[in-house]
């Protein structure tokens, strides 16, 4: 398991790489970027920065990570996520599942983002061309959080 | 006794202050707040019970009642947007 | 849209930089890898030939990532499928689809992977120590198929 | 009339060939597979309905009762396993 808070930027190709290093009844890998884009609520972003609550941030995301290998057959996980200032484009955020089967890397890999962006401490400041502004919390966020909490381990869509 | 608290994102800056180490007889969250919103009309708008904000005790979400210790670090912020 | 069936490697760094080029709307990649692993109905696997219909494979492979474009918020797909030769910790198969939302993008590669593999005409010979065999279809991968059928665009787990 | 008939993996093997150009009557799908088990018991004991193969007519997934003319490319093959 790899889980990181950085303000560099991180290759995708070498976190797979190393996930799978030393895995080989990995059959999936699942994975998810996540980018700054160019508009949010209708407006035009430029860049962000992200802030962080460092003591807590990693452990959030351990403790994710966790429940994601709980309940599925998981054979390894990385998360990183940036903080600091980003620009349009930019990486945010990587999550890569390793598994034997890609049902499993799949789930894992969507329920650690959905738990992500409802529970890890971070922030975001987007500069638009209307000024600065904080991001505010999404209750479709919420909803896909929620959406894990009743559902059974392998189920129907 | 002494306890610790972070303020991070929009609450950082209405505050003013990123942390700060304050004298607090033990108590609960919820008794935490109360001080706070007692510091004047910005603390008593950013922490009123109708606001959206999130409470950790040693970097664990807490709720009003959670019990509140010497040395313990508290954080005060608002629902979380990164990902 | 990239869609290609090739004998070479891919590199996924490479193919998710040029998917993400161009698009500033994207805000999340999912991607997937799928690998030659270790064990298979518990024999264990060395190596696997690749075989395919040639005039048929990226043809289905179009048809699977329209319909899947059509189901979902998507900006852009790259599928890679490989063929020939292929040992212990190959790379077999890549999706990566890119969309403004994440969920879209989850979705969509899950979809794309479930066809994929009840639609597309590939077929894998193991080599084992058993000697060679070749792959039987799994009735879990065609209820994986199937449970994209009844469900609405956007629904609970 | 002439058609192309492709088979693929397993069932490859066992006729021996890739693919082949046969005389073929207008018909459909049914009709050939219905002369292709004529061939002997191994055509007849692969292509029996009980089996579990699948036939495309123009690289399109097709039935029995899908019509082939002339100059069709006809593919038989086991169930997909690629991904």
């Amino acid at each position: 398991m790899k889980i990181t808070v950085q303000e560099t930027d991180f290759d995708a190709a070498t976190e797979i790489a190393e996930l799978r290093a030393n895995h080989s009844r990995t059959g999936a890998i699942a994975s998810f970027i996540g980018l700054v884009r160019d508009h949010n609520d209708g407006d035009a972003v430029t860049a962000m920065t992200l802030e962080h609550y460092p003591a807590m941030s990693a452990k959030v995301l351990h403790d994710i990570v966790e429940q994601a290998m709980q309940r599925w057959q998981i054979e390894d996980v990385t998360v990183i996520h940036r903080t600091g200032r980003l620009v349009l484009g930019d990486q945010i955020v990587f999550v890569a599942v390793a598994a034997a089967h890609r049902h499993d890397a799949f789930l894992a890999c969507e329920l650690i983002m959905d738990f992500l962006k409802t529970a890890a401490p971070f922030w975001k400041k987007e500069q638009t061309a209307q000024g600065e502004r904080w991001v505010e919390s999404r209750a479709t966020d919420e909803d896909a959080r929620l959406s894990w909490l009743d559902s059974s381990d392998i189920s129907a869509r | 006794m002494n306890i610790k608290v972070l303020y991070f994102a929009r609450l950082r800056e209405k505050f003013g202050r990123a942390e700060e180490s304050m004298p607090f007889s033990a108590g609960t969250v919820g008794a935490l707040l109360e001080l706070l919103r007692n510091r004047g009309p910005v603390w008593s708008e950013q922490l009123s019970a109708d606001r959206n904000y999130r409470v950790a005790v040693n970097q664990v979400l807490a709720d009003a009642s959670t019990p509140i210790k010497a040395g313990d670090e508290i954080a005060i912020f608002p629902p979380v947007t990164g990902g």
